[in-house]
């Protein structure tokens, strides 16, 4: 067939394409990061470390949202992947000595292949929405549970990260204050960002969105739905995976709670929905708003204003206030952050 | 008005004729019929996992009591899970905080038998007052959220539990508490025992099934409620006011709750965090036994109860949540829509 | 080197870090060590400060963990950037293990007054030390005591089930005890392992223990599972000599035989525990109990001991730098009120030497010290149950 | 029986229909035809209360209806049976037609159930089958049935006919007519413009979401400018 | 030349026989088009033949090769695709970008993809709409999202369900006369499904009636709607002309 040949009549002439938004994206990426670098030499040790937990968060977040948000397949297990990618690098490192790096790529590729096992399974099923999130979660806690009572992975123990005498690029081992690890984390969530704007102008993005709209619609215009599906999860797992690798190395400790437990899953999805689903910035936007919330919660109570000093010291109350701002920010901004920013200027 | 909007769509892919339906979605086509088949399949696959528990164990005291624990258990996660699975199939919510409003419970029936009420006694108030809390929670927060995606539904309950877990730290104070039930021992079932309270708390759950099951399919209420678990719009074009029924819908879940904490307060030690215990079991119970199925909550919770003990005997060493999950998953692929359908 | 250059000198006052579970699910026992943590604080400010340093006071900063290993490290980083010269904490091992670190690489001191996986100070860390003993010995003191206690009743050990929680604290007591009782010629069979976290009946993994024919049954858990453990004791009636806890979270607070009422008569529990014997100890149980309206609990008293360790360490250094801190408790030797051999002194792993448990056990509604005889307030019962 | 006037409504800040006046009468059948994306069904959608009007007001049975929950004008006798059916679907065809009768109470329903099922025969038939399990056009029978059972005053019909067998487009459109000869008043919308306009008895136009012609049916049907523009001839 | 053969299909649910042994063949350039009392299976025997579902017996050929329960994209990668009754966009996109991903999916490279999902939406009349999004778009021009998504995988064979419905008889005549250039401009095979008889008369070439899950008659468009089972099952007595 022919679509080149012969204009229809009925087109007058034809406009111009729109112009589309991945090259900004990309530029704002590159104009935030070098922004970004000089902080940890600016900012007190304390400050460093919640802007190296932000960026954990971030990346944690970036993973769900490629597969939840712009593959519309709700994950509540993403702590399987975060779980995989700490354990991957911990067990290696301790066991066998090989360096983090190598063990967040190990980590990568072993959360990639449960994701693909995971997703074939529940697509092949025909799960669906709550059925399918909590299969994902199901599949964590098994991970968990497993582990918990494991030889393999030392138990409920977990895993210490030896300290090395002194610092090493190699080891991914600083000094705690060290700005290394600040940037590490921001080179890697960077490397996050630029790989989802470039999955999703990519064929495979746009077909996972096509899947994620309408499967069967997809497959109509000839997507192989569960190849790209799957993809997706894979790419989504690997990312998050990432962010559990570092996580061993910043923390120098993982145990099955800690990598598995439901509480991860939470908080790779929180950052995402607090910025806006299924966009490129929501994660990150969200992890710079929920990260710190929980500290300024804390110090804010801890020295409450005279009205309130009988409530000093009581445990629980900064939890109530970051629990009343969550439902705030959830009710107030059902899009999440970004995306009521987006449709502010969309309307204009 | 968003939602009658959004709602549109919804109406327009499940009403447009035949071909809208999902090719593979399969379907009982007479409504309301029992599942006889099904539930004989349920029963065989148990009844040989209990042969196949006896042949690894080699005990019979331990079978018997792990069948017996397993059953009256399996009643108290159904019971959790019932008001769950209500606000699940009817509103859409995978309710996080319904733990805490049992924990809520738990606390005011231990402030009611400390004021010299009997805890089954109990039930008079903790029930009502736990209604009028749900209907407050759902007009007062969750009304805003209607029709959101799954995970802001998520997280605003998520919050809700946090402040109430804490308030009740706060107001409480962080000591364990405890309502002991007088006369409680031991009753011999076959070679095991079980405790009264637990006996009395499964038969609590099999009549609040019961009265759950007669409400949604012999009342008006429980029609209307059908009816906009059905199709919203449509009930709202029959006359039905979906606002009424979205608040007494979350209202019954809650007031479920609160049955369950006053039921089960004789047998578990009073914290706020005891509620959540039961948060897990209780969504893996709801989806076993099909979203908003009332009577499924029940049997996916015997289903669990089950799994959780006799999995202690398969996989010894192993926590005996794996099992259940395992369960879960491998029922899930049998049938990804739960054990049964939701409502009608 | 430290980031925090000036060692907490702010303002006059030395800060002093508490770090427990404020929120969560271990509140009511981190509620408590904080509160001890307090009164530490204010025995010694009103005891005249340190001394060495011209009566400086001391200030308590504390940190709620919420029960979580990354609460537990955030928290950390913000008192040691608040200016804490050593830290106390924090309850649970997995939150202490993550503390740890911190602590470590800042090189401010952490005394851990509760946790107790052994692989914290498996790491070789030079500054952190511990109060109470570890699993490994609560698991072997727990297994020797029993030995004991039956030989002298005259009704040795044959058969022990063992019942735990299966995070590191359970399985490392479980360890360490079966190594120790079948050094002693007693089988331990079975042993089984349950989620602390989430389990909510135990009667069928009784019933196991009395199908095994066992005559003790060993329970390692925390609070709610073992008073879960003993309510399915009285429901399923095993032919059980003893209930024998080791470490348990439960059997040795008062307020376990209110919950369970005579079902809990009897328990033991080897576990570390306030020297109710020391004059000193009452009138602190006395302090806590007019100004907390509650029965204070062993934690109390180790956080409560942690911080006089820190306090010591700054009077004998004279200095707040962390680092002279951290010499002057390796180096020093503190008084407790915990029942043990001796004073509180920490070995080259950091680990107190002289943390062994005793041995309590509930009779008539209250848990008593029963074991050794040198801190005994009455005698042990063995069998523990009359009607066996 | 039902007036608007000036009536403006739309979606998310967008203004789909500007300043309508209308008016259906007791005992009529009044259509709006119009091209797809008019506004047809919005008109329909902001009567029946699903969509709320920016401006203007609409009157029904002498009282004020702008503003007000479906609901409540379901028990004042205003039916609206949407484009896309809007039926429980889990549910039997009797209890979908229960349902229709919410809100006369209590009282018994085997009189309206009788009349529904004289009316479209096949219902009776599978009156235990579930709704979605029907095919397109037994649907749309039901829709309309479920209104029925509401003892309606004025009833919003919404495309019937679409996607009907010719067969079956006859039998609605012949049930349409009886409905009015019970003494109801109908305001269709129908994407067949001839069949709307030869049923009705008066018929509007609308056009971007504004009124741009009416009169009787009939006539409106040998409007050379409606019959270039909606009837394809 | 035969370009898709359809041998004995079959399909039930839950003892429903939704369709039962149908049988066409349909040559190369062709139209059918295929009628038939709701429920009769027409939309099922869409899905049977393009793969979305799986049939129980009976085989389907396309120019000669098997795709017998093949998956849906590999169908669409042989060259016959469909669009589906209830208009299915990807809600989340533009027009353009719907198109588009379609485009891709037929394996056009990245770069040139948009300017060819232009031309489909320019050559279906979709412009004014080329660069809105999906949701709140009209009926008709919805309906040409699904034709224009399903052209831009340049398909031989193009099954249509309903195109037509829901749309305003003025609005049908630029459609129809689209689908006739398909077949003479670009030799489009098409089978569709229409219960607009007007349409049907004009556009097909031979005619299938299907009553429950069974091919009734089929033939010349003329001598189908003569014969009085088809009358009888299908059209109705009434007198007045299909408009
Ligand atoms: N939910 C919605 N959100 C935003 N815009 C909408 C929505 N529904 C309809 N619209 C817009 O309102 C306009 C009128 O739509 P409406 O459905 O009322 O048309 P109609 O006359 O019924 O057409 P059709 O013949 O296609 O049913 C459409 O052009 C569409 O752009
Ligand atoms: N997934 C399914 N499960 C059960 N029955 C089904 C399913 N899909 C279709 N049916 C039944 O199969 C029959 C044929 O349906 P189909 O959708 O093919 O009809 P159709 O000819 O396209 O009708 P219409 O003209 O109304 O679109 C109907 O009786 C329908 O109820
Ligand atoms: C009961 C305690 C000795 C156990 C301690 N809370 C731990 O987690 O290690
Ligand atoms: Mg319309
Ligand atoms: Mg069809």
């Amino acid at each position: 067939m022919t679509t080149t040949t012969a204009p229809a009549a009925e087109t007058a002439a034809t406009k111009p394409l729109p112009r589309q938004p991945w090259n900004r994206h990309l530029l704002a990426i590159a104009v935030l990061t070098v922004l970004l670098i000089p902080l940890p030499l600016i900012l007190p040790p304390a400050q460093a470390s919640v802007a190296v937990r932000v960026l954990i968060f971030a990346l944690m977040s970036i993973g769900w949202n490629m597969m939840s948000g712009f593959g519309g397949m709700f994950s509540f297990g993403h702590a399987a992947y975060f779980g995989i990618g700490a354990y991957a690098g911990g067990y290696l490192l301790v066991e066998h000595d090989v360096s983090p790096w190598i063990g967040m790529l190990v980590g990568m590729a072993v959360a990639a292949a449960f994701a693909t096992l995971i997703g074939f399974l529940a697509l092949r099923y025909k799960l669906r929405g709550a059925y399918f999130a909590l299969a994902t979660f199901a599949f964590a806690e098994m991970l968990r549970l497993w582990a918990t009572n494991s030889e393999f992975v030392n138990r409920a123990v977990g895993y210490h990260v030896p300290l090395r005498p002194e610092s090493s690029w190699w080891w991914l081992q600083f000094e705690p204050s060290s700005a290394n690890y600040f940037w590490i984390a921001l080179g890697l969530t960077v490397i996050a960002l630029v790989v989802s704007v470039q999955f999703v102008r990519s064929r495979a993005g746009q077909f996972a969105k096509a899947a994620r709209d309408d499967e069967d619609a997809a497959a109509a215009v000839g997507i192989p739905v569960m190849r790209y599906k799957l993809l997706t999860m894979a790419l989504s797992a690997a990312i998050t995976a990432v962010a559990g690798a570092f996580y061993v190395q910043y923390f120098l400790f993982i145990d099955p709670d800690l990598a598995f437990g439901s509480s991860v899953s939470i908080q790779a999805i929180l950052p995402a929905v607090i910025g806006g689903v299924a966009t490129i910035w929501g994660p990150v936007i969200g992890a710079v708003v929920m990260g710190p919330l929980n500290d300024v919660t804390a110090t804010i109570l801890r020295n409450p204003p005279p009205a309130l000093e009988f409530l000093q010291g009581r445990g629980g109350l900064d939890v109530i206030v970051y629990g009343v701002l969550l439902i705030i920010i959830v009710l107030l901004l059902p899009q999440g952050i970004y995306g009521a920013l987006r449709k502010r200027w969309s309307r204009r | 008005m968003t939602s009658a909007s959004d709602q549109d769509h919804v109406a327009a892919g499940n009403g447009g004729g035949v071909a809208a339906l999902d090719p593979d979605e399969v379907r009982a086509s007479p409504a309301r019929t029992v599942p006889w088949l099904r539930i004989a399949v349920i029963v065989a696959l148990v009844v040989v996992a209990i042969v196949l528990a006896y042949v690894r164990a080699g005990s019979s005291v331990v079978v018997v009591q792990a069948v017996t624990t397993g059953i009256l258990i399996g009643g108290v996660y159904g019971l959790v899970a019932m008001g769950l699975t209500l606000i699940f199939g009817v509103l859409d919510i995978v309710n996080f905080a319904h733990g805490s409003f049992l924990a809520l419970a738990l606390f005011l029936t231990f402030g009611l038998t400390q004021a010299g009420l009997h805890v089954y006694l109990a039930l008079a108030i903790s029930v009502p007052a736990m209604f009028l809390l749900g209907v407050l929670v759902q007009r007062g927060i969750l009304a805003g959220a209607m029709g959101k995606p799954l995970e802001n539904q998520l997280l605003i309950t998520l919050g809700i539990s946090l402040i109430i877990e804490n308030a009740l730290l706060l107001f409480f104070g962080a000591n364990p508490r405890s309502v002991a039930l007088s006369g409680d021992r031991g009753v011999p079932i076959f070679e095991a025992v079980a405790n009264l309270s637990r006996i009395l708390a499964f038969v609590g759950a099999l009549l609040l099934a019961g009265l759950l099951y007669l409400l949604l399919q012999r009342t008006r209420l429980g029609t209307a409620i059908r009816a906009v678990a059905a199709n919203d719009t449509g009930a709202q074009l029959v006359g039905i006011d979906t606002r009424v029924i979205y608040a007494v819908t979350f209202a019954l879940g809650t007031a479920c709750a609160g049955a369950a904490g006053t039921l089960v307060a004789p047998l578990v030690t009073i914290e706020p965090t005891t509620g959540s215990l039961f948060n897990i079991v209780a969504f893996v119970v709801v989806v076993l036994g099909g979203m908003g199925n009332v009577v499924g909550a029940l049997v996916g919770g015997l289903i669990i109860g089950l799994a959780e003990q006799l999995g202690g005997i398969y996989l010894p060493g192993q926590s005996p949540l794996l099992s259940v999950f395992i369960v879960f998953v491998l029922v899930l692929f049998l049938r990804p829509q739960g054990l049964f359908r939701r409502s009608a | 080197g430290t980031t925090n250059g000036g060692g907490g000198q702010s303002g006059g006052t030395i800060k002093i870090g508490s770090l427990h579970p404020l929120s969560g699910s271990s509140a009511a026992d981190g509620q408590q060590m904080d509160n001890g943590a307090k009164l530490a604080v204010e025995a010694i400010n009103n005891a005249g400060g340190i001394k060495s340093q011209g009566g400086k006071k001391l200030e308590l900063v504390s940190g709620d963990t919420q029960g979580k290993p990354e609460v537990g490290q955030s928290e950390a980083q913000r008192l040691i950037q608040e200016g804490a010269v050593g830290l106390v904490g924090t309850y649970q091992s997995a939150v202490s293990a993550n503390v740890s670190t911190v602590a470590e690489r800042n090189k401010v001191p952490f005394v851990i007054d509760v946790s107790s996986a052994d692989s914290i100070l498996a790491q070789g860390y030079k500054n952190t030390f511990r109060v109470q003993p570890s699993s490994t010995v609560l698991g072997t003191a727990g297994a020797q005591f029993l030995d004991q206690v039956a030989k002298a009743a005259g009704k040795p050990v044959k058969k022990v089930a063992v019942l735990h929680e299966q995070g590191p604290f359970g399985t490392a007591v479980r360890d360490a005890f079966k190594a120790e009782a079948q050094k002693a010629g007693i089988t331990v069979d079975p042993a089984i392992a349950y989620d602390a976290a989430s389990v909510s009946d135990l009667t069928t993994q009784v019933t196991q223990v009395k199908a095994s024919g066992a005559d003790v049954l060993m329970v390692a858990g925390y609070y709610r599972d073992g008073v879960l453990a003993a309510k399915a004791v009285d429901t399923v009636k095993p032919a059980l000599n003893a209930v024998y806890g080791v470490a348990n979270g439960a059997f040795d607070l008062p307020q376990f035989p209110k919950e369970v009422g005579a079902a809990g008569e009897g328990y033991f529990d080897a576990n570390y525990h306030a020297d109710m014997t020391k004059p000193e100890m009452q009138a602190l149980a006395q302090l806590y109990q007019s100004k907390y309206n509650d029965a204070i609990r062993t934690g109390a008293v180790l956080a409560y001991d942690s911080v006089r360790v820190i306090a010591a360490a700054l009077e004998k250094a004279g200095s707040a730098e962390p680092a002279k801190v951290r010499d002057a408790i390796a180096s020093g030797e503190v008084p407790t009120l915990i029942a043990g051999p001796g004073t509180i002194k920490f070995g080259p792993t950091g680990e107190n030497l002289n943390a062994t448990p005793i041995l309590m056990q509930v009779q008539g509604g209250a848990p008593k010290q029963v074991f050794p005889a040198d801190k005994a307030e009455a005698q042990p019962t063995y069998p523990a149950f009359k009607s066996q | 029986m039902l007036k608007l006037e000036g009536l403006s409504a739309g979606y998310h800040g967008l203004q789909i229909l500007h300043e309508l006046d209308l008016r259906v009468d007791e005992g009529e059948i009044v259509a709006i035809v119009g091209a797809n994306g008019a506004g047809k069904t919005t008109t329909l959608k902001t009567v029946s209360g699903l969509v709320k009007p920016t401006a203007g007001t609409i009157t029904f049975d002498g009282k004020r209806a702008d503003g007000v929950r479906p609901s409540e004008l379901v028990s004042r006798g205003l039916l609206h049976v949407p484009e896309g059916r809007a039926l429980f679907g889990p549910l039997s065809v009797e209890e979908n037609l229960r349902m229709g009768g919410w809100t006369r109470g209590r009282k018994p329903l085997d009189a309206p159930l009788r009349e529904v099922f004289e009316l479209f025969p096949i219902l009776a038939e599978r009156r235990t089958q579930a709704a979605e399990t029907l095919s397109g056009g037994q649907q749309q029978m039901l829709a309309i049935g479920r209104a029925l059972m509401a003892a309606p005053k004025l009833l919003l019909l919404d495309e019937p006919s679409t996607g009907l067998s010719p067969k079956l487009t006859w039998t609605v459109l012949d049930a349409v007519k009886a409905i009015r000869d019970k003494g109801v008043s109908v305001l269709l919308v129908e994407q067949n413009a001839a069949h709307a306009l030869n049923l009705a008895d008066r018929a509007y136009v609308l056009e971007s979401g504004s009124l741009v012609l009416d009169g009787p049916g009939p006539e409106l049907a040998r409007d050379d400018r409606v019959r270039a523009a909606y009837l394809g001839l | 030349m035969t370009l898709l053969r359809v041998e004995n299909l079959a399909k039930s649910f839950k003892g429903l026989r939704a369709v039962d042994d149908v049988s066409f063949e349909v040559t190369e350039g062709s139209i059918l088009g295929v009628i038939g009392p709701n429920g009769a299976g027409k939309t099922t025997m869409f899905n049977l033949v393009a793969g979305a579902l799986r049939p129980d017996t009976g085989r389907v050929h396309l120019g000669g090769k098997e795709i017998t329960g093949h998956a849906p994209h590999r169908i669409t990668a042989a060259g016959m695709t469909r669009t589906f009754q209830l208009m299915r966009p990807f809600y989340s996109m533009t027009v353009l970008e719907n198109v588009t991903v379609a485009v891709l999916a037929g394996g056009a490279a990245k770069r040139t993809a948009r300017e060819a999902a232009a031309e489909v939406i320019a050559r279906v009349g979709l412009d004014r709409w080329r660069d809105s999004p999906t949701e709140g778009l009209p009926t008709a021009a919805l309906k040409r999202l699904e034709l224009a998504r399903a052209l831009a995988s340049k398909p031989r064979v193009l099954l249509l369900d309903e195109v037509l419905a829901g749309l305003v008889p003025a609005e049908r005549a630029p459609v129809m006369e689209l689908l006739e250039r398909l077949r003479t401009e670009d030799g489009v095979t098409l089978v569709f499904v229409e219960h607009i008889m007007a349409a049907v008369m004009r556009l097909s070439d031979s005619v299938l009636v299907l009553d429950l899950g069974r091919v009734l008659t089929s033939g010349a468009p003329e001598a189908v709607t003569r014969d009085p089972r088809v009358i009888e099952a299908y059209l109705g007595e009434d007198p007045h002309a299909q408009a």
